[in-house]
């Protein structure tokens, strides 16, 4: 029983070669929705950051703002922590922001507009924005500062939906991949019922049985599962050469996701063979224990 | 060695294919088993080789009450058995070679002293040349022999086999009865079914018949070779 | 060879209960992606249709913009044909829009604000813009037309990519539908080489082997696709309460899909279990030929 | 009826196992094929049978040159023979009625009119109570019982039969050639592969004898029945 000798193989009967047929294409499936989701939660993630990174200060131009209250507030903000840069928005570009609504004939100082300034925050070190507000309305009275939080509201929600939405598509994907490399294996096993029973009657322990069928599953499943996985990292790549030329052509308002996968995706990525591997061997231990334990 | 008492069988919920078997076989005898087709010759040896259950009666092997033997305990009583399947259950992708050392790998004998020992038994039923040949290009006849080497190559306690010169010419079964008989020198209890009655009748051996799932003239099986 | 009798029934080698287990969760599979991709491009047209159905009207405040050239206007696009409903914007209205740039202090009456007409269009019938925009010139001068082209433009981008990406997910899923189906039956057969040997040794012409194995495989993908769409239905309901239950709690940013499919959405995803039946039968033709093509 | 001139055949690029083959079976003879395992017994029965391609010398079936038959005109020359194969070749999950009615399926026959021929014969090899059994579920007797009413069924003008008594006692045995000879009155020409050499004796036919690829004796295989 120690020495376990050479594996019994599965045999050229068909299971050999379509245990890991099914699992290449099964771990290319779930590894480009896996991309494709780690992809978009990093998207959502950035776009997030870039939300909260800014702020908008408004000076009304009712309370009479001056440039002497624009740059006490300037340097309320200067001073504030985790404020990464404030720059005051000139009057032509505030009036370009009106423009529609009032028409071009209208020029900027014929109204008093208000100033506004547009505050950068260094998302890693947390600003208290409410110290800062009661600093700025003593500094510039009647100042307000606008941190979007209903615009955030609605992003968040939209967030949370696209997430959700996105992971149980790559729950339904993974499951029935797990399934699929489950079936092909218990289908490769039936013709071998009768080489289980063999061994029995020869006095294999269950163990040494179900070992012997472990290691081919686990063996043909990864190797289909390497296959895949390059197959999909070579498909990756190619839709973000795509994406790139695209965008490299201006269309910048894409759904293609920009495809920058770090290193740690890759790792992700790469323990889906590892999965599809232990289903095939875990299914082809239970597999063979069952045929077994029909057996007196 | 083996022991059965009012013994019984039936496969799943069908009638009963044996009744009443009461029969004794002592450490190193020697029994031809016969019966026409269909009287149940298969599934009495299946019984002896713990492939089947007893539906009923008592069974005792190599002193063994096998109703008190826990299924993990099976494992090594098996390991000393060794079965000639009248199908010969020979595994279409190994070798001969590989198809007879698996007994041995299974015991957890090393590579290097299996090699010596698959050699000669293959040597000795006429298939020194077919070593490295898969079953399904083996005729008939090679097939059985490469079932009976790989039965034999661990020098069982107990030799169970089915048919084993069915698909043999008149020489060839002489020579592997021959082989019989060496093991049973060595200590090997022996039974085997055969329809070729001339061949029993030649050894002059105990012989089991068996009509219609009955062992009949009891008083043979009680006499040790 | 006229009566081809019973069909030689795949065994219960683990292929009669595999080829419908993997059908079943392909057509699954394939199935909700399906009914995502088709609910998909319906959200995308109704979204065209209501931005496509609206366009504004603005009559410049510097143009002297009374109540006489809002009326003339609102008289061209009424007479216009195509055009469902024009609603002038009133003034406080029209503040409000301004609001956020202005400050609150500053009442509508002191400045003097651009008119705006919200103009609804009969998407059915298609409306002549460019003359509609050389009327509005006529009766209001100094009015423009703001039909969101560029809105529009970004739109359009976006939804292509979106159904792009849509339909390159399906075709992967339906791809690798397909194969898995194919390889499934593959699989199945190679337990029968010996039986198919045997019919050819027995006379049988190729045509009529094939024709028993077909027919087996035939009915067991359709058996498993008919209960993999009976599944994906089932989800999709699922999903719809699921997705009405949320809008309910007043949550409409989501972008789990309304998933309203119309009668025709149900005949295309009927179509999949009966293609899965095709390809399970045309490799089953293709692989028994083939076997047999080997044979003298 | 059949007729060899220097046939040679081999496995893929194997060594060649069957060597200038020269034989006629004329219609209506009835031969026994004997030789030691290996010799080419089952290869020789193969190529009668037109399930392998000589790889050289000159064979005609039926009057038929096979060199010049095309693959589609082979089918209705193959449903004139019947085939007892070494191995059986039961399809494990077909009752032995389906099994036995296969032939006549393929050759179209209909369900009214086979369902008592089917039944007649399995009566005739003893398995009338078996009619809805698996193989799996029978002895290798009943099992090899089957194969050889499935080969008669439809009363072929050639039938080939590869050891169809290695697993049947000596009674069934006799059973069984008294329905080749019976099938041979009636016009079948047969030829039999059997290790049996006293039951070839005991029936008086010609004898071709197959060693190491070559026939012996080959005077003997001139002599028509
Ligand atoms: N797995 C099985 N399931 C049900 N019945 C079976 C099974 N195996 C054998 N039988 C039946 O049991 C009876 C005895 O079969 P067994 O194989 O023991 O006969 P045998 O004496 O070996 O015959 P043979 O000489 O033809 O091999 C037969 O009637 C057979 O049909
Ligand atoms: N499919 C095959 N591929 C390669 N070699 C084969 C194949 N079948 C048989 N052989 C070889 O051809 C030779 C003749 O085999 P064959 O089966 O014709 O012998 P046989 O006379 O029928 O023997 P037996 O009496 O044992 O059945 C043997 O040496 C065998 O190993
Ligand atoms: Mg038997
Ligand atoms: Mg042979």
């Amino acid at each position: 029983m120690s020495a376990p000798g050479p594996a019994i193989p599965f045999g050229r009967d068909g299971s050999s070669r379509f245990l890991p047929a099914l699992t290449l294409l099964m771990v290319f499936l779930a590894g480009l929705a896996l991309a494709a989701v780690m992809d978009l939660e990093r998207a959502l993630a950035r776009w997030d950051q870039s939300l909260t990174g800014t702020l908008t200060v408004e000076l009304p131009a009712a309370t009479g703002a001056t440039d002497k209250s624009l740059d006490a507030a300037l340097a309320v903000l200067h001073d504030a922590p985790g404020i990464k840069s404030a720059t005051a928005i000139d009057r032509d570009a505030t009036a370009k922001l009106v423009e529609p609504w009032l028409g071009t004939a209208l020029s900027p100082a014929d109204l008093e507009l208000p100033r506004l300034i547009d505050v950068r925050l260094d998302v890693s070190a947390h600003a208290d924005l409410a110290a800062l507000r009661a600093k700025l309305a003593a500094a510039a009275p009647g100042a307000t500062l606008d941190d979007h939080q209903l615009w955030l509201d609605s992003f968040a929600r939209f967030a949370r939906s696209a997430e959700i939405t996105a992971i149980a598509i790559l729950v339904l994907i993974g499951g029935v991949a797990v399934m699929s490399v489950a079936f092909a294996t218990r289908t490769g096993l039936a013709v071998h019922r009768d080489t289980i029973e063999l061994l029995h009657l020869m006095g294999a322990r269950d163990a040494y049985v179900a070992r012997q069928f472990e290691r081919q599953a686990l063996r043909l499943a990864l190797i289909g599962g390497v296959a895949g996985l390059v197959l999909a990292a070579a498909a990756l790549l190619a839709l973000s050469q795509a994406a790139n030329a695209v965008s490299l052509l201006g269309d910048s308002v894409t759904l293609l996701p920009p495809l920058h996968l770090r290193g740690w995706n890759w790792a992700v990525l790469a323990v889906l063979p590892i999965v599809a591997g232990l289903v095939a061997m875990a299914t082809a231990r239970i597999t063979v224990l069952a045929t077994l334990r029909r057996l007196p | 060695m083996v022991r059965f008492e009012n013994v019984g069988m039936r496969y799943g919920t069908g009638p009963e294919v044996l009744r009443d078997i009461t029969l004794r076989l002592d450490a190193g005898s020697f029994h031809f088993l016969t019966g026409p087709s269909g009287a149940g010759k298969t599934s009495l040896l299946r019984l002896i080789a713990l492939a089947e259950r007893p539906s009923r009666g008592l069974a005792s092997l190599f002193g063994e009450d096998l109703s008190r033997v826990t299924r993990a305990d099976l494992a090594p009583l098996r390991r000393k058995i060794g079965i000639v399947f009248q199908d010969f259950r020979l595994i279409p992708h190994l070798s001969a070679f590989d198809n007879v050392a698996l007994p041995l790998r299974v015991a957890g004998v090393a590579e290097a002293k299996l090699r010596d020992n698959v050699r000669e038994i293959l040597e000795w039923v006429g298939l020194a040349d077919k070593l490295d040949a898969k079953p399904p290009t083996l005729s008939g006849g090679q097939q059985q022999r490469v079932a009976i080497a790989r039965a034999v190559v661990a020098r069982p306690k107990l030799l169970v086999a089915d048919e084993p010169t069915g698909n043999v010419d008149d020489a060839m079964a002489l020579r592997l009865m021959r082989l019989f008989e060496e093991l049973n020198k060595l200590g090997t209890t022996l039974i085997v079914a055969t329809h070729n009655a001339a061949l029993a009748r030649q050894f002059n051996r105990s012989v089991l018949h068996l009509e219609d799932g009955e062992l009949q003239a009891a008083a043979a099986a009680w006499a040790a070779s």
